[in-house]
This record gives C-alpha cells, structure tokens and sequence, in this order.
C-alpha cells in the first residue's frame, strides 16, 4: 500500500499529439480515485503512465517514495484490471492467478495460499481450473479482479474493467468493487467514462477533458459545484440544462453569466413561475418523467414525478441557489 | 569400386536391356561399378547433363542424339574427346571397326572420333499385315512409294479395315531430315553444316515443302496421324491399338513395337520416296546416340569409363543389342556375328535398315547434318509443322520460318562461342 | 426464409450435385484404371468400373516402381515427398514465427528495411527465377539433398505475413499484462505468444503440407538422383512412354497415391484447412 | 501497430536472422543473377560470357515467340479465372442457400485443392488421351473429333479445364465466405424493399461480394500465370506449336531445354516486375478492404 | 396504415426449439407498440414473423385484414429498421430510400417527390449522394429510417433500431423516434431489450419472456402494476426489491404472497419504521443516491434524496399500497 503523487505530469505521443498535460494529483494511501471524461480525454493514456506501460514525457510519478518514471511495470509494484480482462486464453484461471507470482520466483507453497485466499474472496474456487473461455462475462471479470489481489500490490489500476459487461451485470460488480477495495483499503485509481459508475465508485473524482484536469473533489462535490460547463453537463443524468442567459433576459442576476445552469430536478412546476415552456415530448420512466420542452429557442429538461400534472405549456419556477453559472467563453463556473 | 554416372534416354524395353548390359559390366569386372540413370528424352537427358555441368553435378558418361553432336563438339573444356580419352587410359580402339555412316557422323575435321557411338538408328516403316489384308492389299507388300502410301491408305480407311492409314515418330529426324536425304534435297549449307559455324539451312526446298504439304492434306483428310513433336509420343500407341495400319519411326522402335504389338502381324519396309524426284530413294541417314565424356571428373572414372567402352564396343555386346534393339550393328564385326548367327535369316525385316542406309553410296546430302543449336531447332521445326497443321501457315511458310528462325539460332550459337 | 420457392432448393442441390460430379470426374477415372490391368487399355477407351487388379498394381508399384522410367518405387519417392514436405512446413513455421515476432513487438533501426527484404518475397514464386535460383543452389553444392529440396521453398514471406497479421490482432493488454507480471520477450514469447498461435501453427501446418507435398518444378531440376525424386515430380517421368503404351495403370496408382496424402489431410482437418487458407491470403 | 513493444536491440535481429538469411541467398541473390544474366550472353555449359547490353530485352521485343507466350498467357489467365470463379460462384451460391447440407458439400468440394497441378494435369491428360480418353470418347459421339496434339485449341482447353478445375475449391470457399459475411439483413431489407431472388442477386450480392471477387479474380491471375507450371508440363509442354506456351513455361523452357540464359534471365526479370505490380495490387486492394 | 392482430402466433424452429408461443395482440391503427423482454426470449422472431422474413408454424398474422401468413415480405406493406441498418453500402443514400419504389416501379417523378419529403422530414439532404460508410452512426440510423419512411407502409417494424448508437445519441434518436411516429402515426411495432427505451417510446408495452407474453399494458401500467415478479424486477431502474416474504414475517397482510416486492423509491427513512436494514454500501448518483443493505438476510436497495442523513443502521417505512405481491411459485402478482 502506498501513497501516488503526480507532478506536472505530461504525454505527448510520438507522433506530436499531446494526450495530456500538466496533471497534479496526489492519492493518499488507501484512496479510490475514478478518472472520469469523454472518450479519448488522456484517462488511460495517464493510467498507463502510472503503471509503466507508456513513457512518461514530462514531469514525474512516484509510487510511495520511489520516482518510477524509469522503472519497468514489473517493479512498480501495482497490479492492473484491464477493460477486455486480458486473461492469458490458454492457462486455467489458476495459472492465470499464479503466473506473476511464478515470474517473481514465488515459492510453490505461498502461490497456493495467495490464489485460495483470493479465490475465496471473490468466490472463483469452483472454477480455478477452467479455461477463461468457459466462463461468463462477470466471472473473468473477478478473475481480472482476482489476478490483481494475488500480487498484493501496493496499488490497483483499473481501466475500465465493466465496460464489457452488460448493464445489470454491471450494476453488480461496481458494488463488488467497491466492497472490496473498502475491505483490501489498497490505493486504486479507476478510469471510466461513464459518470454514474464514477460518481457510485470514487472517494474522489478526477474529471478530465481534452488531456487536462477540469476538477477533482469529491462525487458530491463534483455534482453540486460543477467547477465548469464542462463538468456540469458531463457529470449527472440527465444532464444539467446549459442555457444562453440571452435566451432568459427576464431572469434577474445573471446578466453577466454567457451559461445558465439548472438541473433538471431543480425545476418544478408552478403557476407563477418565471419560465414558460413548451412541452415538445414526455418520457416515462416510471419513478419520474421527464419533460422534453422549448424555452426561447432554448432546449430544456425537466424531471417530475410520474404523477405530475401535464401540459402543452408549462410555467417553471426554481430556487435561486440552484442555479450554476458559467463564463460564455471558458466555461468557467462564475458562481 | 569406382562409381561412373551414366545418364542415358533409353525408356521402356531399350532401358531394361541397357540395364542389363550395364549389369553384364559390372559383373565382369571389380574395380568400376556403372550406374545408369534414365533421364527421360534426348533433348531432356542432354538438357540434364549441360545443366548439371554447370552446376558441377556432371556424370562421367552422357548419351546425347545425333543432332546433339554439334553442340556438344563446341563445347571445347566440356567434354573430353573419346579418341583422347582411350589413348590417356590406354585402351585399344580403332575407328575404322566402326561402320563409315557412324564414323563420319560422329569426327572432326582431323578425323578423330569424338564421343563413343552406341546405339545409332535409321527410320523405317513398320505396317500391320493383318490390316493389309483385310483392306485387300497384299500383306507382304508394303508401299514404296507416297503415291503407295496414299492409295493404300484410302483402301484401308475405305474397306474400314482401320481409321488411319499411317502415322509417324519424328516429324523432324523422319519427316525432314531423313527425307531430306532419302531424296538427295539439302538441309543446310556448307555440307549440311558439316563444313562449319557458318552454314545456313536451306530445309525449305520444293520438294520438302511438297511433302510438308503433302503431309497437312492428309492429315486433314484423315489418312495421316499426327504423333506429337519430339520422338512422337502418340504415334505408337495409334499403330499398337490399330487405328493406323502403319508406323514410320525409328528401327530401333523395333523391340517396343514387338513387345507390344501383340495381337498382329507385323511386316517392315524401307521409308516412302517421290518416284518423280530425281535420286530419291538415295540413303538414309543415321540417328539415335553416342556416348559423351564430361570433363571434370576425378580421373579412376575416366579409366572406368574407357574400360566399359571397350565392353560396350565388342562384337557378343553390340550384336546382342543391335538384334534385341533394332539398333544398327555399329561395327563389322557385331554384323558379321550377326550374319554368323543367322540372325537375319531367321529375323525377315531386321536387316531393312541396314540396307537402307547403304543403299547408296552418301552424297553431301545424305551423309548426316551438324549444326549448332540444333536440339532448339529441332523444337522450331516441330513448332512450324504444329502451325502447319493447325492451319496458321501453309507449307511453304512454315519452312520458310523454320530456316529464318533456325538460322538465327545458329548465328546465336556461333557468337556464343567466339 | 425471405421467400417460399421450393424450386429454387431443389436447383441449388442439382448445381451442387452436378459440380461435385464433376469435381470428381477425373478422380473417379483415374482410379478406376487403376485397378485394371495394363492389356484392359489396348481396347480403345478406359474402363468406367474398377477392375481387380488394385491390391495387385498399388503394391507393385509402393515396392519396386518401374525401374525402367528412372524412378524408385513409389514408396521411397512418398518418403522423399513427406520429408520435403514436413521440413518446408515445420521450417517455415519455425522461421516465420520468429521474424513476425521481431517485426511486431520490437522496435529497431532498419526495421522497415528489414521488413521490406522479407515482403518483396511475398509473391515471388520460384518458378519465375527459376534459373538463378538453381545455379545459387547449385553453386552451394544443395542439389540432391532434402535441404536443397526444402530449404529455398521455405523463404517466403507468405507465412511471416501470416503470423505477423495474428500478433497484430492479439490485444495489446496481452502484452501488457505479461510485462506486468514481470515476463521478458522471450518468456512472453513462449508462455504466451506460442501458446496462442497453436491453432494458426496448425493450420498453416496444413496449408504448407499441401504446398510442399505439391511441388514440381523445383524437385524436378535440382534432383538428378533418383533416391531424391519426390512422387509429383517422378510421376511425370513414368507418365512418358518410350515406343511403347505408357504403364496407364501403374501411372493411375501413382497418381492416386500422390494426390492421397494432401487430399487426406485436407479431407481429415477441413475446419484447419480452411482457416489455414483464408489466413494465409489474406 | 502495437501499443506495447519491448525494448530490446540485439534480440530482434537474431530472431530475424534464420529468415533474413534464407530471403537473401534463395530470393535476392538469384533476383540479382537473373538481373546481371539479362545483361550478358552465354553459351550453353557457360564457358564463354559476353556483355550484351539490351539485346537480350530487345531481342525479345522482337520475337514473335515471346509475343504469342504474352498472349497465351493473357488468353490462358483469363479463361482459367473466367472458367473456375464463374463455377465457383455458382456453387457457392447453391451452398449458401442451404441450411444443413452446407458442410457435406463443401467437403465434397473442397479437396481438389490438394491436388498438385501436375498430378491434376496427369489426371485431365488422361481423361482427354486421343486413343484412350473417355472424353474423346465421348465427343466423338457428337461428332467433336478431339485432338489436342495438333489442335491449337483443343490443347488450350485442356490446359485451362485442368487448371481450372485445381481452382475451383479454392475460389469456392472464398466465395462461400463472402456470401457469408453479406449480412442477411441486408437480403431482408431488398426482401422487404420488394427484390426477388435474382434481383438481389445482381442488386445486392454481385456489388457486396465484389471484395472477394476482386481479390480471387488477382489470386487466380497469379495463379494462371505461375502455379499452372505443372499442368503445362503434364499436359501440352507448351505445344502445340506453342500454344500453351505460357510466360513461366518460357522461361524455364528457355532457360533450361533452350539453354538460352541470357534470354530466360531476360524473362525472368520482366515477370519479376509483373509480380511486383500485381503484389502493389494485391496490397491496395488489402487497403481498400480495411476502408470498406 | 392498418391495424395488426397476432392469433395465437407461435413458432418452433427447424431444430424443434420454440422460440414463441401463442401470442395474441390487437394492434390499433396508428398506434406504437414495444415489445420488451431480456435477450432470447423471442422478440425479434415475433417481429420478423410480422416482417415475413421467417415463416409462422402456429396461428396467424394480420395486417389490415389480409392473413398474410403465406405472403412475401414485399407484399406485406411494411418496412423494416433494422439493428445493423442493413443500408446498401454500394448505394448512395438517394438509391438506398429509392430502391424499394424502383422494384415496385414507382415512376421517377414520384420517386424524387417522397425521397426529398422524407430527407426534408429527416434533414438527411445534405448527404443524400454520399455513400453509408461516409455517415455517422446516428445519420446511417436516420437513412434507415428514410428508407422505411419513403414506403409509406401500412407499418413499421423495428428491431433494436438504436442499439449502436452510443449512449447520448441514443436517448438524442429515441425522441426523434417518437416524434417522427406521432407525426406521421404510422402503426409501428419496436424491439428493444433496453425498459428505458421501452417505456419512453411506447404506446402500449408488450412484455416477452421466454417466447410467452408476461404483460401487455402501457408504460405506466406495467410499472404501477407488474403483472409478475419477472416484469417487476425488469421494468424500473433501480430493480424493484424482491424479497422472501418468510424474511420479513412482523410485515403484516403478506404471509400468503412467497414475494414481497416494492420499489426503492417507495421506501423511505423514518425513525419507527419496520424494516431495520443493515446499510452495507452507499452509491452517489447526484441527485440521489442508493443505499444498498440487508435485512434478514434479503438484499435491499432505497433511493434516498441526496442530502439524507445516513448511519450503520436504517429504520425504514412504506406506503402499504406501494407493495406488489407475487406468488413464490409462478411469480404471478396476487395483489
Ligand atoms: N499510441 C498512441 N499514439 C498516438 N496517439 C495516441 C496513442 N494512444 C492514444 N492516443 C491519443 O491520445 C489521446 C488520449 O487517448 P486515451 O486512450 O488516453 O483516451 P481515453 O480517455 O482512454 O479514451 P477512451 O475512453 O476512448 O478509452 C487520444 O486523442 C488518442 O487519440
Ligand atoms: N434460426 C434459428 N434457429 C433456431 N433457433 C433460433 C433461431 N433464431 C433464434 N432462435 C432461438 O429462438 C429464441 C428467440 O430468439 P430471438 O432472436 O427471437 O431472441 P431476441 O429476443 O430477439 O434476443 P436478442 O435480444 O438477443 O436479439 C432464442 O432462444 C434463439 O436461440
Ligand atoms: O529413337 P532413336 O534412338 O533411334 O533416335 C531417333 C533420332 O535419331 C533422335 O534424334
Ligand atoms: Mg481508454
Ligand atoms: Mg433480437
């Protein structure tokens, strides 16, 4: 177990392409950190750097106390969960689990007790001699999972390690996940895209776009002071409504905001309510509805209970502090 | 024991006796053991032999057919002269045992015998008396002449007594060369090449072109077959399952057509001539083979090798060949043995190439041919008649460029070797 | 289903039928006559049964051949036929394996020259420098041995291509994984890489059996040795007759025991087979 | 590309070496040699060496030979394409309409593949023997007299029957592969849009199988032209009066039983470019794929 | 348009697998009918019964009122979207939509006249000559969809229509969907596995499993009153909770049910509520979160506001009409 701390850290490929840029982060022992963003935003480009498998261009990683920008993944001490498992076909899943710690001329006698005590916490005793292939999509998955434990690194990475699985699937093993790291307390840092999985996974969430840090806090944090736009509309479903305040001129204070912000559960239906919306479409989700509308030439969302009252137009109303607001040209939250 | 490679182009019942005789060698001495290999034709046997020399793989002991000769002659450093070989190893050997056909064809211009004859041949008709007989010609006369030829054939395709009435092996060693000489008609300049690099052939006359033509009306009027270019691979088997009553092809055919023509009477008769061409019937030519030394070799082979020459040459080996093959007698002794055992007595038709070959004395014509490059053009000349054949050209053209592209080939061969 | 047209089915099972009849026209006859004797020839056309004599022609020729042809007995030159055959095939898997390996998971100076040497090969059969290539082989003193039956037949870039193509379709978290957990190249290359690439092995094993087994040309030149002849190439020359019927029936049970091991391997590991061929060109 | 390699310098070149040095002494060498020999004239055991510049390229310019072998080969190449894809394609489509018998008939169609081209050559020639053949036989009954030796074109037939047949499995599967990786929506969806069978055919299949067609159509010319070496040698040998005398037939004929090397060498260099611009081919098209 | 009626439509395949069995369904003229139901339990076999692309071995299809059980999916006057798109790829996006008026010789004239409606309709002119593979995955699936359109088909039939979009887009296409149907009011029947779609796009929702219908009923009916524990747990995100009714046996009135179901959102925090649950982990989902735990031994899921408070321990309270009970045997609903 071991502290992570990166400075400045920088990648730019080969190629000229700058993936990331100037992250700083420091994870305390023990912390499950989620990287989260849009599809090729630099999380597993930064993941790799972590785990040695990409060079590091600028800046530095350290590990505990060690620099490891040179040091080789083997000796790195992490263990990695990867999205498609990358379980070796042709071993058995016990083979599979032993043969870091055979790599590492680990005596015959403590694989064993290793690979018994992993399988018994994630439950893959009765299948330690199959095949990969003759096991369903959340079983590999705990045996990625389980291949990581053996090693008792002093970290996990995860590079999204439940996009394979299908949604219910899914739901399971992000709980499983969590239990588990609670219970190991081993520093993981996590790479997902999809923002549900973040927000239910992390101590703290690093939401990233375009190779840069946009904000780091805490799932809670994140979700209710969205450092920017960005942020905003990325983090919770169904996304934060994003308004020209040109569209709103009528909305008093907030002039000088480019971007209006206001969730969709932060809207109710009144009568005197200072927004009029035309209702476009209404989807049931059974708990809830959501209001598709039009406000100004402006797109809006709106969740209501299922048993709210409908129709064509609606007068909306809000509570002041609900409301985020943003730069119109960097997106930056202004308050 | 010293092994000696011999590579040779004798298939079927020709290889099995060779294997035999071979056997008899090897036998009758302890020092040298003579290994001989079929290597499929002449021209693929030659082929083998020249590219194995390059590639330093060569056997001591080469057949390579008559038409090989001026090649082989050329190829100073290549091979070792017979003559010289028996006088190194000092064996005995005297040319003039040999028949002249033979030891003209195969000296220089010093007179000296150049590789070792073997087994030399002259084409002659083989017919099926039964088929004669059921078409109503007389069985025991076969036709001396084209004009023979085509009226006999007619009667035999009319009477239904066969499909064909003759077909032929060698349109070019038959068809051309020997008819060439058998009507007295030159194949090239300067003596039939004999006389140097510089000849030119000259095959196109009239009277080769008459024939050529000859040959495509009958064959597109049924009465002749067509066998296939080199040796004619086709034609036996045509004469064998009787569809064509008769056969022009080599007399050491002789064994082969026995062995398998099995359900009828065979009779044998000298080629076809032109009764109006002045000179024809003239003589023969000879063909088949003689035996090459490659240099190159370490020197017990070259002893070896003029110690089985001397076995191959002596009479009881040459007679017992030349009456199982069909082969000329190649010297006067293996004749004499022959006529001794009353050989030709008992065998009617085995002596009809023999007589065809000295049925004149030879003119410049008729004593044989030497150019270079003439495996190749031998390929060119069954190339034009397959054109000829096949209706692309007419006689005369296909001649025509068979002088112009065999020439060509020959002005090749001599700028490859200055 | 898309549509109801029972004619239509019954057309499709005729053309198959047909074709398969077709396919197997020249198969049939050649193994009919070679089951007969060689006077059931003289008669003017083959024989569409098989005659009784087929214990008696196979053995003849697996044991003494036609010595007057210039071949072995057929048994030697299937002996000589499966020793090229295997040597090309294990040897090319062998190299190939290696070179695709250096090419996709290292980089070096000179990789892309490197590459290109070995590619340029791609579809450069021997037949088209057929000269040269027998005086190289010729000049290194290989005429008349295995290793100058196999050995130039095995530089072709067709397998490395192959392989090369399979490396690149592995996930790269493979790589990743195994470097993780601490192996080299080379113990990735045999725990991991190796293992993996059975099924291909296999199946190109297949493909370069047949490839081997198949030549013609090439062991047609450089063998003057009859101990060397290879049974496709030696049926050629027993196939020539000399004044004479060729031996049909020998010449059939020739053929029939030439095309028997490739045709079996196929028949035997079709779903091998059939990946090996589709990978191999593409 | 991979995204992980390893950083070694010396290992990769000794697992090279074993393919670097067989590609260098059997491929590039000869290629050399064929190269310097087009240059020069030699006689037949190679005593005598001259440099002749062009001539030997010039010479076959001028040959009327070399001329017919080009035409022969186009003639030959595209009917054994036109000949064994036309017949595939036709029982690859039977196969593709089927649901259960599909495996019973492709291995029922499929091992002519393993079957040498010579030995395929043998076979046919056997078959269309003028004295024996059965087919022979058989035309003759319809008044088709058979002969491949003297006919120019009875000989070419023969030539591309067998050579065609030899293909037929191969382009059989192919095409077996292409039709099914057509997706059957997309059969539905012209079902639907009111196709009929032959529609389809025509509308739909012939246009998406049009990858696979191309590439057998560049794998058979190749194969025409270079692996029917054995076929020729076992059937026609070229003849007659060249006829059959396709371009690698030449070159060995040449070079071998000709013993002209200057001119094979001479051959053996222009084919050498012609497979390089039907490999440039192949891999075009190999990136056009990956595209579609 | 036409209504469409399923008697007793059943299918066994060749093998001898029965894929459906006995449906019945009455389908209104203009209406938009979803079946729903986990992956193989015959959805795409119905439809493709209705399509005709697979033959019917019992009962009968109806369109209009022609049977149509023995007529060519070109005659049935339906169009199809289908999950791949199935586009011509060799055909310019103007020949995909005409290539079905071309085999039924529409003149050109009006050939031109509906394809320009239809890409109008679905703003697809800009590229109506470029090739499929040159558009984007939510332009391939609008071309789908102008193929069907220009038809005008008596129905539309979708198979998972939106199942390769990635996640954004899909919900962005399911609105168009919607709207697209309203407006043209096209009979249309849509396949899906995902309930959220389901229940946002239809009219009336047809519940599969196992080839048999579970429940017909609209969206809000099927989540108020599942016809079964199977729908129960299906439809609604977060899964209603299903617990053994022998767990909780102090829950007065729910002895004779084997299952107790109710919705995380209908459970709430009170101090004296019945249900004491071990909080065993907690997930963030912004607006609120989910607290999973157990009580006597039975998994639970709430939903709870995210500014609840929590502890180790909850006290937890219903609504008595928020229960569902379902037998424990055929999981039918009692009450
Ligand atoms: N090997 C490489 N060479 C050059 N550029 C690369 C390489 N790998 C990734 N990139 C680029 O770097 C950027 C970040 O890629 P990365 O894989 O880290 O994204 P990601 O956030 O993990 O995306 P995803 O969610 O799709 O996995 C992308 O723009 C990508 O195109
Ligand atoms: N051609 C077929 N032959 C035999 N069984 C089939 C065939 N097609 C489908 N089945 C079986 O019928 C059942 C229903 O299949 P269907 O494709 O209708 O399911 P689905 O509900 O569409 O599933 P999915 O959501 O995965 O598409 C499955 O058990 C399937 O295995
Ligand atoms: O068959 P042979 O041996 O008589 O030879 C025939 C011719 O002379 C070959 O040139
Ligand atoms: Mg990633
Ligand atoms: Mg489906």
């Amino acid at each position: 177990m071991a502290s992570i701390t990166l400075n400045n850290l920088g990648k730019v490929y080969p190629g000229g392409a700058r993936a990331v840029g100037n992250v700083n982060l420091d994870i305390a022992d023990g912390e499950f950190i989620v990287l989260v963003g849009p599809s090729g935003c630099g999380k597993s480009t930064l993941l790799r750097m972590v785990a040695g498998l990409e060079s590091i261009t600028d800046g530095e990683v350290r590990i505990g106390d060690r620099v490891v920008n040179q040091i080789e993944p083997a000796d790195r001490d992490i263990a990695m969960v990867f999205q498609n498992y990358a379980l070796y076909p042709h071993m058995s899943v016990r083979q599979n689990l032993a043969y870091g710690l055979k790599n590492r001329r680990t005596p015959k006698a403590e694989i064993d007790r290793r690979v018994n005590i992993a399988a018994e916490i994630l439950q893959i005793g009765s299948f330690l001699d199959r095949k990969p292939r003759a096991l369903s999509g959340g079983q590999r998955q705990r045996v990625a999972m389980g291949r990581a434990i053996v090693r008792e690194p002093a970290a996990f990475l995860f590079d999204e390690p439940l996009s394979n699985l299908d949604a219910k699937l899914r739901v399971a093993m992000r709980l499983e996940i969590k239990e588990l790291q609670k219970r190991l307390r081993t520093t993981s840092i996590y790479v997902t895209h999809d923002q549900l999985e973040a927000m239910t996974l992390a101590d703290r969430l690093v939401v990233l776009n375009g190779g840069r840090v946009e904000q780091i806090g805490t799932p809670l944090e994140v979700y209710r002071r969205p450092a920017s736009a960005f942020v905003a509309s990325f983090i919770g479903s169904p996304a934060m409504n994003l308004i020209d305040s040109r569209a709103v001129p009528h909305l008093p204070g907030t002039a000088h905001a480019g971007m209006i912000g206001i969730r969709p559960e932060d809207l109710s239906v009144e009568a005197e309510g200072p927004i009029l919306m035309d209702v476009l479409a209404v989807e049931e989700l059974g708990a809830q509805r959501l209001v598709h509308g039009q406000t100004g030439g402006e797109k809006l969302t709106i969740a209501l209970p299922s048993d709210s009252e409908l129709s064509d137009t609606l007068r909306l109303s809000f509570d002041r502090k609900s409301l985020h607001l943003f730069d119109r040209e960097t997106g930056a939250r202004i308050a | 024991k010293t092994d000696i490679q011999w590579w040779h182009a004798m298939g079927g019942e020709l290889g099995a006796k060779l294997e035999e005789i071979v056997k008899g060698f090897n036998e009758s001495q302890d020092e040298y053991n003579v290994i001989p290999s079929y290597k499929g034709t002449y021209p693929e046997t030659m082929t083998a032999a020249i590219a194995a020399f390059r590639a330093k793989q060569q056997p001591a002991i080469v057949q390579v057919f008559e038409v090989g000769t001026g090649t082989m002659m050329a190829a100073e450093g290549a091979i070792v002269p017979v003559h010289q070989l028996m006088q190194d190893q000092g064996v005995p050997f005297d040319q003039d045992a040999f028949l002249p056909a033979v030891v003209g064809y195969y000296t220089d211009t010093d007179g000296n015998m150049l590789s070792m004859p073997f087994n030399s041949s002259t084409p002659i008709l083989y017919y099926n008396k039964d088929i004669f007989e059921k078409a109503g010609l007389d069985p025991d006369t076969p036709p001396k002449t084209w004009g023979e030829m085509e009226e006999f054939s007619r009667k035999i395709i009319d009477s239904g007594a066969a499909s064909c009435g003759f077909t032929t092996g060698w349109i070019s060693w038959i068809q051309t060369e020997n008819f060439s000489a058998w009507h007295n008609q030159p194949i090239g300049t300067e003596q039939n090449g004999f006389g140097g690099l510089d000849a030119k052939l000259t095959v196109n006359g009239p009277v080769q072109a008459k024939h050529w033509a000859n040959l495509k009306k009958w064959a597109d009027e049924g009465i002749f077959k067509y066998g296939g270019p080199v040796g004619g691979d086709n034609a036996p088997p045509m004469f064998y399952s009787q569809d064509c009553a008769m056969i022009m092809n080599s007399s050491a055919s002789r064994a082969g057509v026995i062995a398998n023509a099995t359900d009828f009477e065979l009779g044998y008769g000298m080629l076809p001539y032109y009764d109006d061409v002045e000179g024809a019937p003239q003589n023969s030519i000879i063909g088949g083979a003689t035996l090459w030394v490659l240099s190159g070799r370490p020197d017990e082979e070259y002893a070896g090798a003029a110690r089985f020459f001397e076995y191959l040459s002596s009479p009881e080996v040459q007679a017992d060949w030349h009456q199982f093959s069909g082969y000329l007698p190649i010297t006067q002794a293996a004749y004499d043995l022959g006529k001794e055992q009353n050989y030709y007595d008992q065998n009617p038709g085995s002596e009809v190439a023999l007589q065809q070959i000295t049925l004149n004395a030879p003119t410049e014509n008729s004593k044989g041919l030497r150019f270079g490059n003439y495996v190749q053009i031998r390929g060119i000349i069954d190339e034009e008649f397959e054109q000829m054949l096949s209706g692309s050209k007419d006689a005369q053209e296909a001649l025509d460029s068979v002088v112009e592209r065999g020439n060509k080939l020959i002005a090749e061969f001599k700028a490859q070797h200055q | 289903m898309i549509e109801n047209r029972p004619g239509l089915n019954l057309l499709a099972h005729l053309v198959l039928i047909l074709g398969i009849a077709v396919v197997a026209l020249p198969v049939w006859v050649a193994f009919v006559a070679s089951t007969h004797s060689a006077t059931d020839f003289m008669s003017g056309t083959v024989p569409m049964w098989p005659g009784p004599h087929l214990v008696e022609n196979y053995s003849r020729m697996l044991d003494a051949g036609v010595s007057t042809s210039g071949t072995p007995p057929v048994g030697r030159m299937m002996l000589n036929s499966l020793i090229m055959a295997l040597s090309i095939a294990i040897g090319k898997i062998a190299i190939s394996i290696l070179s695709a390996f250096a090419i996709v998971y290292f980089r070096f100076p000179f990789r892309g020259l490197a590459f290109w040497c070995i590619f340029i090969t791609l579809m450069l059969p021997v037949e088209v420098r057929i000269v040269p290539t027998f005086q190289v082989v010729a000049g290194l003193g290989l005429l008349n041995s295995y290793a100058g039956l196999s050995i130039p037949l095995i530089a072709s870039a067709t397998a490395t291509f192959l392989f090369r193509q399979v490396f690149l379709t592995m996930p790269d978290e493979l790589v990743e994984a195994a470097r993780i957990d601490g192996a080299g190249p080379m113990k990735f290359f045999r725990d991991i890489l190796l293992p993996l690439s059975r099924t291909n092995m296999a199946a190109l094993f297949v493909i370069l059996f047949i490839y081997g087994w198949n030549q013609y040309l090439w062991p047609l030149l450089i063998t003057t040795d009859a101990q060397y002849y290879t049974i496709v190439a030696g049926i050629k020359r027993m196939a020539d007759a000399v004044d004479g019927l060729p031996q049909w029936h020998l010449v059939m049970a020739t053929a029939v025991l030439a095309m028997l091991p490739p045709v079996a391997v196929v028949i035997a590991m079709q779903k091998l087979f059939v990946k090996g061929l589709v990978e191999t060109e593409k | 590309m991979k995204r992980t390699i390893f950083n070694n310098q010396l290992l990769p070149w000794l697992l090279l070496a074993p393919q670097l040095a067989i590609t260098f002494i059997f491929f590039l060498w000869p290629a050399g040699q064929a190269i310097k020999q087009s240059f020069l004239r030699e006689d037949a055991f190679g005593i005598n060496t001259s440099f002749v510049g062009l001539d030997n390229f010039t010479a076959l310019l001028d040959s009327p030979e070399y001329l017919n072998s080009l035409q022969v080969t186009a003639v030959f190449a595209v009917l054994v394409t036109a000949l064994s894809m036309g017949l595939s394609l036709l029982l690859a489509i039977a196969v593709d309409r089927m649901i259960r018998s599909t495996r019973v008939y492709t291995t029922l169609l499929v091992w002519p593949y393993a079957v040498a081209p010579a030995v395929a050559g043998i076979l046919w020639w056997f078959i269309f023997n003028p004295t024996i053949g059965i087919m022979p036989y058989l035309l003759d009954v319809i008044g088709y007299d058979w002969d491949h030796i003297s006919s120019k074109t009875d000989a070419m037939i023969l030539v591309v029957i067998a050579s065609a047949w030899k293909q037929i499995s191969y382009n059989f599967l192919f095409f077996v592969a292409g039709l099914q990786a057509i997706p059957a929506s997309m059969r539905e969806a012209a079902a639907i849009d009111g196709a009929g069978p032959v529609r389809r055919f025509f509308d739909i299949t012939l246009p998406l199988l049009s990858p696979t067609t191309f590439f057998l159509l560049v794998v058979n010319i190749v194969y025409a032209m270079f692996d029917t070496f054995g076929v020729i040698d076992a059937t026609t040998e070229g003849g007659p009066a060249q006829a059959t005398n396709i371009m690698v037939y030449k070159v060995y004929f040449d070079g071998f039983v000709g013993q002209n090397i200057g001119s094979s060498a001479a051959q053996s260099v222009v084919l050498m470019l012609l497979v390089i611009t039907l490999t440039v081919i192949q891999f075009r098209w190999v990136e056009k794929k990956v595209e579609y």
